[in-house]
């Protein structure tokens, strides 16, 4: 009925990929987003290679977020860091598909946020001058 | 109840419709819709007689200058304010309240000294006042909320001590429709030797409010949420407090006079209103007083009971369905916080606007309730008096999209 | 010139008699009129999309969010800011620079500093640094004018030294006309290590504003002034400096999370937007930047050239009068201060509006300069776009009657 | 040609009744509006009787204000203090004979704010809400 909850975001949602933490990451991060509550943390476990073996994401919040967070597992298993570190929004709301609001665009790339935290160890941001 | 076919007609803004369906405003409560009087008054000042006020002397600037102080004669009289001197125009319910901590809490509150807000304060009412204590080291307690949403009043006697120099606290809960006993709240207060401070961004709109009867020490409101234009806000003060601050912002209009080494100050309410004020913005908010005193307080007020009686009634037989305020239609106003189980506020929010609905999501501006009450987010309903009983029956049908949708 | 015919016709007040005189408008400095793009984007604002903005997941309140935050774009770059980040809304040029006085001069300004402005200040940019020096110990002093109503600029190096903290000056002088040379006060005060508050309230709206190459610190400006509408102005300041800054006003919107112990603040600008904002008002502005942009600043300076030059020229033969400020027009804007022999400016004033001629009278919000020049008051005529030469020989008819009239 | 200026009022203003200073008034009092700069002040010489035996203003500013003063001071003339103390804010108006606007009114009652101030010997407060 509803192109905000395409079937494969509500997908997602319901039957989220790679959801849970991992032992021993290599990389972790975990932020929020205070205006909605949504709460995402990555852990990745990355080769000698550089290549990402494992992702694991955890977290609440709408479905848009934790969508976009299980879709994201998905992008980068098996990717290498740098392509991961590639990924740009644009990624994202083309994976989404969908047409989002100021409001609800936030909730969708936060776990990219989070992604990158990550890999560079720090909160990424998201300017959106850029 | 109010006719609301008739108010309706009044409000240019809700003949449209999203999505291909009429739109259903239920977003009264973070600022309210603007009926054609009020539109239309702004819209006459800029086409016939805009110009700066007080200084000038050609009609223009009369004409404007007499607009500006009839509208703040209707906001004094709206509230039964003693003096017109008592209200200052400020942008909004926001600013009121800081003008008060910074020229007011600042000056008199020290580090031996208590301040009392409670838990269902909107952030607005709230940080100032967590500033002021953090600066002077003064005392922030919080008069904690019942298992029904209302205060508890004998918690709050226990916090009222004499090292209490101001109790600030919401006419009306923006989350919760609680509405608080003022009167009560006030003479417990000036009995400890405190001030009290409302917060009537949400009572003001929706309440017959005096504050001479009420006896409140400062009184702080939205224009935008009671039917007048952005902008607009006012602080009501009682006048000998007024005079005792020093001023808040200062430059043009607020001095009597200035030399190299100083300035003299303006008389109340000149003194707090600094620089070109929004003139437009109180001939708006002067037309929204006559409107809703056309309508009568206590019309609008039993309109609002009806419409939450109902919406009460037909929310709880919602599947799945939290509500978060008092049962009792007689104790609170008509915004309502509710979640669906295992849906996001905001993924509510967001079905119900594909089906024309506009309702809020998230934490209303007021984090620590949320956190209280253990949810990050609510999604909330509000009414006014252009709202009718058939608005909410299309709000709990989208409901029921909206659950079978993530239910499924 | 500009073609007035045309752009009177987007000007509706300005179609109007007063005594049955066709009104001749010459008050712009105080306040800009409106044209029809202003008032009509407001008007469809109410009409059509009014909600609160950044929080709403509904249409209206995504449609309002993005008209606002597009104003905020709009104003960067009409002044050239290096991000939008860096416009912060106020009510006007006043709040602005108030914003300042508390969020940085309280804070870094302190009993060893000092503070430069110059005697051509208006009050909004005086008193406000009267206030943080009364308050923090430092010392305020004055950059004097010489006998060309221009700054005495050796005077300004004579005082600038390593103690001076902040230097604030007005673009243009609202009495004077004067238009200061901005970036030689700039180099000269970085090179002190002090920092630059500039006063645009008469300069952005009628003179090209490159916040960037003036590379002044922070800009104050009243939106009402600039064919906006009442209640907007904003403030530009530096990003690493508004980052650097606590918040002013305090409660929602400008918190990224709040606790019962304390609040972190939102980032750049929200962090200095509490509460509810004034929506249509920015969105107005937005449509005058637009209209400004559209008629380009380059042809507004030299339209006003043009009336400035013609006025002085034909002031000058006016029996019996005294003109205040330079008479070059490239170092000056459009606002004429002058006094007739004998006459009390009030009552020039009263004479003109006999005559439908809107003009100001008065100390103009700048008390200390018309000490200086040893008159209590002038009388001010000021030009914006929708002037012609025609009202000047108006303005020069209607004063002879006034000596006359007085005169006999 | 003009209601605002009044024959009389202009009469009035370029010549002044009762202008200059007493020597040893029994009360005087001085003020000034500072948003257009009147100034005015009043010396009086009252009686053993309560008479006001003399009367003198001076001050400067604009026609309204010195016109004002100059007919308080025929009003008051001879008149006791009982009496000049009844005057009203109408009937400085009712004598001047025109329509003001916010500003001017201020003008118009310095001089009347000044008079009651020499009275009482303390300045008067004209609260436009009485
Ligand atoms: C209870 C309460 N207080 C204060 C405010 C702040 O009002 P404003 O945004 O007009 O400053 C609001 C509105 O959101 C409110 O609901
Ligand atoms: C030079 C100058 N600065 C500041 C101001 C204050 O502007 P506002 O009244 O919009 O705050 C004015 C306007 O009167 C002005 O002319």
């Amino acid at each position: 009925m509803d192109d905000l909850y395409r079937e494969i975001i509500l997908d997602h949602y319901r039957n989220p990929r790679n959801k849970g933490e991992l032992e021993n990451p290599t990389h972790t991060f975990q932020d929020d987003n205070p205006l909605c509550g949504d709460r995402i943390r990555i852990d990745l476990k990355v080769n000698g290679d550089g290549a990402i073996d494992q992702v694991r994401f955890n977290g609440e919040g709408c479905a848009i977020s934790q969508a976009s967070a299980s879709m994201l597992t998905e992008m980068i298993s098996g990717k290498t860091l740098e392509e991961a570190k590639a990924l740009s929004k644009q990624d994202i709301l083309d994976a989404l598909g969908i047409q989002l609001g100021p409001v609800r665009i936030k909730c969708a790339l936060l776990p990219l946020k989070v992604l990158k935290g990550a890999i560079y160890g720090l909160p990424a941001t998201f300017d959106e001058e850029g | 109840m109010l006719d609301s076919c008739i108010i309706r007609q009044d409000f240019p803004i809700l003949h449209q419709s999203i999505n291909g369906k009429p739109l259903v405003y239920l977003d009264s409560a973070a600022s309210s819709q603007k009926p054609l009087a009020v539109i239309q008054a702004m819209d006459e000042y800029y086409r016939s007689y805009h110009a700066n006020v007080h200084r000038g002397i050609y009609q223009l600037s009369e004409r404007a200058t007499e607009a500006y102080e009839q509208a703040r004669c209707k906001v004094a009289q709206f509230i039964n304010a003693d003096s017109w001197r008592e209200i200052v125009f400020t942008r909004n319910a926001t600013e009121a309240i800081n003008l008060v901590a910074y020229a007011w809490g600042r000056r008199n509150i020290t580090a031996k000294d208590k301040i009392l807000v409670t838990e269902m304060e909107h952030h607005a009412n709230l940080v100032p006042w967590q500033q002021v204590a953090a600066e002077t080291g003064a005392q922030l307690a919080y008069i904690p909320i019942d298992e029904r949403f209302c205060c508890d009043m004998g918690a709050y006697d226990a916090l009222l001590d004499e090292r209490v120099k101001l109790v600030a606290i919401t006419q009306m809960s923006n989350v919760l429709g609680t509405i608080l006993p003022v009167r009560e709240f006030v003479t417990r207060a000036h009995a400890a030797g405190a001030l009290v401070l409302l917060d009537g961004a949400q009572g003001v709109p929706h309440l017959p409010t005096d504050v001479q009867s009420l006896d409140v020490d400062f009184l702080a409101a939205s224009g935008h949420k009671m039917l007048g234009p952005t902008g607009s806000g006012f602080l009501y003060g009682k006048r000998h407090l007024l005079e005792q601050m020093p001023p808040f912002l200062t430059g043009g209009e607020m001095i009597r006079r200035v030399t190299w080494e100083g300035a003299e100050w303006n008389e109340l309410p000149h003194k707090f209103e600094a620089g070109t004020p929004s003139i437009a913005e109180a001939i708006g908010l002067g037309a929204a007083v006559d409107y809703l005193s056309g309508l009568g307080m206590e019309n609008v007020r039993q309109h609002e009971v009806e419409l939450t009686r109902y919406a009460l009634e037909r929310l709880s037989q919602v599947e799945g369905i939290c509500i978060y305020g008092p049962q009792q239609v007689d104790m609170r106003g008509g915004a309502i916080a509710f979640n669906l189980n295992g849906l996001h506020a905001h993924d509510v929010a967001a079905i119900l606007d594909r089906e024309g609905i506009a309702i809020r999501a998230g934490h209303h501006c007021a984090m620590p309730l949320h956190q209280k009450m253990g949810v990050m987010a609510t999604a909330r309903a509000s009414f006014y008096v252009y709202n009718e009983l058939t608005e909410i029956d299309r709000l709990v049908e989208a409901l029921d999209t909206a659950r079978r949708l993530f239910g499924g």
